[in-house]
């Protein structure tokens, strides 16, 4: 019986222990942030969307090997010697690879941050940005290369024709050694451009 | 009690049933046992004294190409002391007497070493599919697995 | 013309009236947008924070629901494995019309750190239910979440029921003819 | 009056319909996207069987195809709770693998970090145990909490719950400046809320009446299923790897096991397995205050590695305490830069497989609780 | 011409009278219904230290009529399986008894729909008509879990009726009468002379306060589980029932059940009012006493104790069913018996 009472009362008395708790909280500052209108701080080193300087970018495509979910597609192409324009990177070294083709797939991407720790010119980073919701998945595929495609046609003919001077060049050489009885040609075949891995 | 004795006592009990001691400091040294032999091995290495395996860690499948292989992770609460058991079977009869009797937590990872590897345990009370849906086909954590096209109309690669 | 001739006209056609009452509609549907009590993997745990005191999705007019014939949308909060698609299937077709889809986080969008060896992934939820709005992340930051939910309510707020019905109706005369 | 006649029953014959029930994939309780087929005569449930695998995503194929660097990003969304804890034993095992010692601070660090991540993940424990009781409010007390310390977690790593922040010999980066004011303000609060909560919720009578008694789980039962934390200690076994077998540095800290101790019910039911994760989150806070004091504040967070990681053939085991139990990686290396397995033991599969056992002669509703006790994560159990 | 007189004739006289009357509680219900929606959800965040709906409106206070608003065009969706008839006839009942309830509120002195004699009968039976409706809607939707809410929610109502009953019956054994206009004048006077002090009396009342308070708790306590709420929401147990007996339903037939749960919260908070609090009398006297503040005052304490279960929803965890029977039947009833007793007694003495 003593139990029964104990047991009553301690189902009343904790029960008004809870309601004395919830109201003290009812009336306790909110610590809701209202989204739109207030912002969360978010630390810089936050990993949201990620960025590429394409004047950083020298296209070694480290960050395209390290990504555990190959969500990065980077194509390059070789720089000519003689190219008019003496392409230079933003930290003043000189190009040796333009970057036509630098694609991230926003709805692969894990956001893992390998990408941005391989990087030698620190030209990809993550921004705090995260406000890219779409309508349709395809959106979510940015391309971040700043070439025009006329500028890419173009600096491929000219690697092309480079290449044929090139190969004319080896070729001639590769003659000249044959006819000297050196090694083999084969090497030379070897297409110049470089390929990047197919990403699937 | 270290692996060299356990596997020196197990030689003793088991003989021909145990096969090699693999050392590797520092990583883990296994015994190698018969797949035949393994229910027994694992009974006498839960209830001989001095041993007390009573807490079986981890169950795991192997595709080691040629052959598949079932790895035990005991462990003692009693004297804290682990031993590693393999078992190697081959791929076109891949059959390990269960021990899910002995360890009761033998039954999931058992059935999982199943779905996944396609070891098949002798024994095992209910030795179906865990992770993949019931009618999936093959076991895709072997090294030659080929996922499919289609499953019920959804199509799988990307 | 009385106004009931008209409702079947477009919208631009309708005038002020009907235009005011389309608003009023999308208004509470763009609201008062309840959601399905679903969580599937790690954007849920992100969703449930969202839920939580400081980032408060319930501001939005939203209310959990568990079932699924009151609830108006779903997020897609996580991985869809082939085991799991039938599922979302069937719960996507018990939700009452009208309804909505957020796709939330790289998996659901398209499979995400999974699209290439995962052999039991299913590679985007939008190969077995529309989606109307995709929330990049992995896992999104709960803000994320709720700049999806304004682009919903956005979207909502934006369409057109009378002209809607019009476009059905053309599309089964042409499914008819067809 | 004639003879009074006493009337037996055999209650075991007495027989109704029995219902089968399908609980999930999609169920507000099954924490993901569990599915269990429950048989219910009446209320009582007379048979459980758990269908899982509806989260199933192929981490261990995964783990195939990637350089070991890599296999880290996906090893946080296995228990995407607890990621910290999740990458702990596996980079203990390759730096093993590879004889590497990491600097001290890089220790400390991830001491702090871990534990920190230990009462987040407790703290969905019971805040989600509670929303399956029925109240709703402790679990938003919670969350509330829980985000200081993904503050933390964001401002050191830049991500707030799958961090990839261990890295193989060190730290992805190092942690700002104010990181141990912000730490120890941190625990000041967690202590401030554990202790409303326990008013709120824990000792709440009808929380009691709910929880204790239900789901008992002998102690030998938990061994022979091989169940570990929380569920193991609930039962009363003294069992904690971070004192049986000390890894890291956790030698070097003072704290207590909690065990279940049938305070309001019998040993090992739903409450004691609870209680116990309110009482691990205290000597978290106590592990932290010591961590922080002996930190150093100077120091590299990355021990200088070779480009490639190639660890040298053989296989490994390693396993760290978890806040779900006790966590297992089984490494095969085959001398590549690519591991040729990684299986990972998931506490909360095992844990879970418990289930069937303890929940059987219960009522649906406590079923529920049952399920809410073991606390599992659906990611770490399909993985 | 004779149809038509006869059909005259069939309207009663006062008949625009009689539609008013009728209407009245219906606007009332809807706008409080609304409120209450608003309410749960501002209060529910407040407590958790949240906003609640900030959106809609200024300081979301529109979100109730967006949410009418949404379900009028939500789908109606009737499961295949389920049995037509029953399954959308389910959710008028519900809303039914908790409308009829309103016939006998006193709102005012001057405003008592009908004034008939046993009120308080009348509020328990047609209470009582709801779990009829829960149980159609719960058997007739074909879902497991609704039918397990249903058959909880049977069990519960009609085993927490009884300490209810029994405490209202103690207020009609204080007050000698059913009428709730009656028991409302008993109460006349102040504070002091609410039934959850003794009611009026001269000091000798003391005797038999610690028993009305007692059965006014009891009574909020039984009311709690007849409108499940929390910690009695089993039948609706989100965690374990999904939804409960109303798992099937959507857009409009939901929004009755919605609509009827919070009538019935205003039901029991008025009975409880009527009988215990004092009803429509002011807690001073004759200050701030007139057919105006009858409303109010009838109105406020009302909502107080629909605010008091709402707080209570958030700070609980539910009960479990055979606890549920527990406390009904060895908790609530002993108790409502005791105490029963004792006014009986002391009304016999007196």
């Amino acid at each position: 019986m003593i139990e029964y009472i104990k047991n009553v009362w301690l189902g009343f008395w904790t029960v008004i222990v809870g309601m004395r708790i919830t109201l003290a909280h009812l009336f306790e500052k909110k610590v809701t942030v209202q989204y739109p209108d207030d912002r969360y701080p978010i630390p810089p080193n936050a990993r949201n969307k990620l960025y590429l300087d394409p004047t950083l970018c020298n296209g070694c495509t480290s960050c395209e090997r390290i990504c555990p979910v190959n969500c990065i597609k980077v194509e390059t192409l070789r720089v000519v010697p003689d190219d008019p324009e003496r392409p230079m990177i933003a930290d003043g070294s000189k190009r040796k690879l333009w970057v036509p083709v630098y694609d991230i797939d926003f709805a692969k991407c894990c956001f893992c941050g390998l990408c941005t720790t391989v990087c030698p010119t620190f030209a990809i980073k993550h921004t705090v940005e995260f406000e890219y919701s779409t309508y349709s998945r395809d959106e979510l595929y940015v391309r971040f290369s700043d070439m025009s495609p006329e500028k890419i046609i173009e600096k491929k003919k000219m690697l092309d024709e480079f290449q044929a001077k090139e190969k004319a060049a080896k070729a001639e050489a590769a003659r000249k050694a044959a006819e000297e009885k050196s090694k083999t040609d084969a090497k030379a075949e070897t297409s110049p451009v470089t390929e990047s891995k197919e990403s699937n | 009690m270290t692996i060299n004795e356990i596997y020196e006592q197990l030689k003793e009990d088991y003989g021909d049933s145990i096969i090699e001691l693999v050392e590797n400091p520092p990583l883990d040294s296994s015994i190698i046992i018969k797949s035949s032999a393994v229910f027994e091995v694992c009974h006498t290495l839960r209830d001989k004294p001095g041993f007390e395996f009573d807490y079986l860690l981890c169950l795991s499948g192997l595709d080691l190409g040629e052959n598949l292989a079932a790895v035990y992770h005991l462990y003692s609460m009693k004297h804290a002391h682990k031993a590693v058991i393999k078992t190697i079977v081959p791929k076109d009869n891949p059959k390990v007497p269960s021990v899910e009797k002995i360890w009761r937590s033998a039954d999931w990872h058992e059935r999982e070493a199943y779905d996944l590897i396609g070891i098949i345990f002798e024994n095992h009370h209910n030795l179906i599919r865990i992770l993949c849906p019931y009618d999936w086909e093959g076991h895709p954590l072997r090294k030659d697995y080929k996922e499919p096209e289609y499953y019920h109309q959804m199509k799988v690669p990307y | 013309m009385g106004l009931l001739n008209k409702l079947n006209e477009p919208y631009e056609a309708g005038g002020i009236i009907l235009g005011t009452f389309e608003d009023i509609l999308n208004w509470g549907r763009a609201r008062s947008d309840w959601y399905l009590h679903f969580g599937l993997a790690c954007c849920a745990i992100e969703f449930m924070a969202m839920n939580a005191s400081h980032f408060d999705f319930m501001r939005f007019g939203t209310i959990p629901r568990a079932t699924p014939r009151q609830a108006d949308f779903i997020m897609i909060t996580g991985t869809v494995t082939l085991k799991m698609a039938e599922r979302i299937k069937k719960l996507w077709e018990q939700m009452a019309e009208p309804k909505y889809c957020i796709s939330v986080g790289s998996c659901a969008n398209c499979g995400g750190p999974y699209w290439e060896h995962g052999y039991h992934v299913l590679k985007g939820v939008d190969r077995i239910i529309p989606v109307h709005v995709y929330v990049p992340g992995c896992p999104p930051r709960p803000e994320a979440f709720q700049d999806g939910m304004i682009k919903l309510q956005k979207m909502i707020k934006e369409e057109a029921i009378f002209r809607k019905r019009k476009k059905l109706e053309e599309d089964s005369k042409i499914e008819l003819s067809a | 009056m004639g003879e009074k006649k006493r009337i037996e029953l055999d209650y075991s014959k007495i027989e109704s319909d029995r219902m089968r029930l399908n609980v999930g994939p999609q169920h507000p309780s099954t924490h993901g996207v569990l599915r269990l087929e429950v048989e219910l005569d009446g209320e009582i449930v007379t048979e459980v069987v758990p269908h899982i695998g509806y989260l199933h995503r192929c981490f261990e194929k995964h783990a195939e195809k990637m350089t070991y660097p890599q296999v880290i990003p996906y090893i946080d969304r296995m228990d995407y709770v607890t990621s910290m804890n999740n990458e702990l034993p596996y980079v203990m095992a390759v730096e093993k693998m590879l004889g590497i010692k990491v600097p001290e601070k890089v220790e400390y660090i991830r001491v702090i970090m871990c534990e920190l991540n230990r009462i987040a993940s407790h703290q969905i424990a019971v805040a989600t145990f509670g929303l399956d009781a029925g109240a709703f409010t402790p679990f938003l007390y919670f969350f509330r909490d829980r985000e200081y310390i993904l503050a933390i977690f964001e401002k050191a790593s830049g991500a707030r719950l799958l961090f990839n922040y261990f890295w193989i010999g060190g730290l992805s980066a190092d942690v700002h400046p104010t990181f141990k004011e912000d730490v120890l303000a941190i625990v000041k609060q967690v202590r401030k809320t554990n202790k409303e909560i326990e008013d709120l919720l824990i000792y709440n009578k009808i929380f009691i009446e709910r929880t204790a008694n239900v789901g008992i789980l002998p102690a030998d039962v938990a061994i022979n299923y091989a169940c570990s934390g929380p569920v193991l200690r609930g039962s009363g076994v003294k069992f904690d790897l971070r004192k049986n077998e000390p890894y890291s540095i956790y030698d070097r800290f003072d704290f207590d096991i909690p065990v279940g101790m049938g305070e309001v019910g019998t040993v090992g039911d739903s409450w004691d397995r609870n209680i116990v994760r309110m009482r691990e989150m205290e000597q978290s806070c106590r592990i932290i205050e010591q961590a922080v004091a002996q930190m150093p504040d100077e120091g590299d967070v990355q021990e200088k590695l070779p480009k490639r990681i190639k660890p040298p053939k053989g296989d490994i085991y390693m396993r760290a305490e978890n806040p779900k139990g006790d966590l297992g990686f089984y490494i095969v290396s085959n001398g590549t830069d690519k591991p040729e397995r990684v299986k990972a033991r998931g506490t909360s599969f095992v844990n879970l497989s418990v289930l069937p056992e303890i929940s059987k002669g219960y009522m649906f509703a406590d079923l529920i609780l049952i399920l809410g006790s073991i606390d599992i994560v659906l990611g770490e159990v399909d993985r | 011409m004779e149809t038509i007189n006869f059909v005259y004739n069939l309207i009663p006289d006062q008949f625009i009278a009689i539609i008013v009357i009728c209407t009245i509680p219906l606007i009332f219900l809807i706008v409080y219904a609304l409120l209450a929606i608003l309410g749960e959800l501002k209060i529910s965040a407040w407590i958790q230290e949240r906003l609640g709906p900030m959106r809609t409106g200024p300081w979301g206070i529109l979100q109730p009529i967006a949410e009418v608003v949404k379900l009028i065009q939500k789908e109606d969706l009737t499961p295949d399986t389920a049995n037509k008839p029953l399954f959308n006839l389910a959710p008028f009942i519900i809303f039914m008894g908790a409308y009829a309830s309103f016939a006998v509120i006193p709102f005012s002195r001057y405003f008592i729909p009908s004034d008939i004699n046993i009120g308080l009968f009348y509020i328990f039976a047609v209470g009582s008509i709801a779990v009829i409706g829960i149980v159609m809607g719960g058997w007739a939707s074909n879902n497991k879990y609704s039918l397990l809410g249903a058959m909880r929610s049977v069990a519960q109502i009609i085993s927490y009726e009884i300490p209810g009953a029994m405490a209202i019956l103690s207020v009609a054994v204080l007050a000698s009468s059913l009428n709730l206009e009656k028991i409302n004048i008993a109460q006349e006077g102040g504070i002091w002379n609410w039934f959850v002090f003794g009611g009026q009396g001269s000091w000798d009342k003391l005797w038999v306060v610690p028993f009305t308070l007692i059965l006014s708790l009891i009574y909020l306590i039984s009311s709690l589980a007849e409108t499940n709420r929390t910690p009695f929401d089993i039948p609706e147990g989100e965690s374990e029932l999904v939804a409960g007996y109303h798992t099937e339903y959507s857009g409009m037939k939901f929004a009755m059940f919605f609509f009827a749960e919070y009538a019935n919260m205003f039901v029991v908070a008025a009975v409880l009012t009527i009988t215990f609090f004092g009803g429509w009398n002011s807690p001073f006297g004759n200050f701030m006493q007139g057919p105006g503040w009858d409303v109010f005052w009838f109105v406020g304490k009302s909502f107080f104790f629909v605010i008091v279960q709402i707080w209570l929803r958030w700070t609980l965890p539910r009960l479990r069913v055979d606890q549920l029977m527990y406390v009904g039947w060895k908790v609530l009833l002993p108790f409502s018996f005791i105490c029963f007793l004792f006014i009986s007694l002391f009304r016999m003495i007196n």
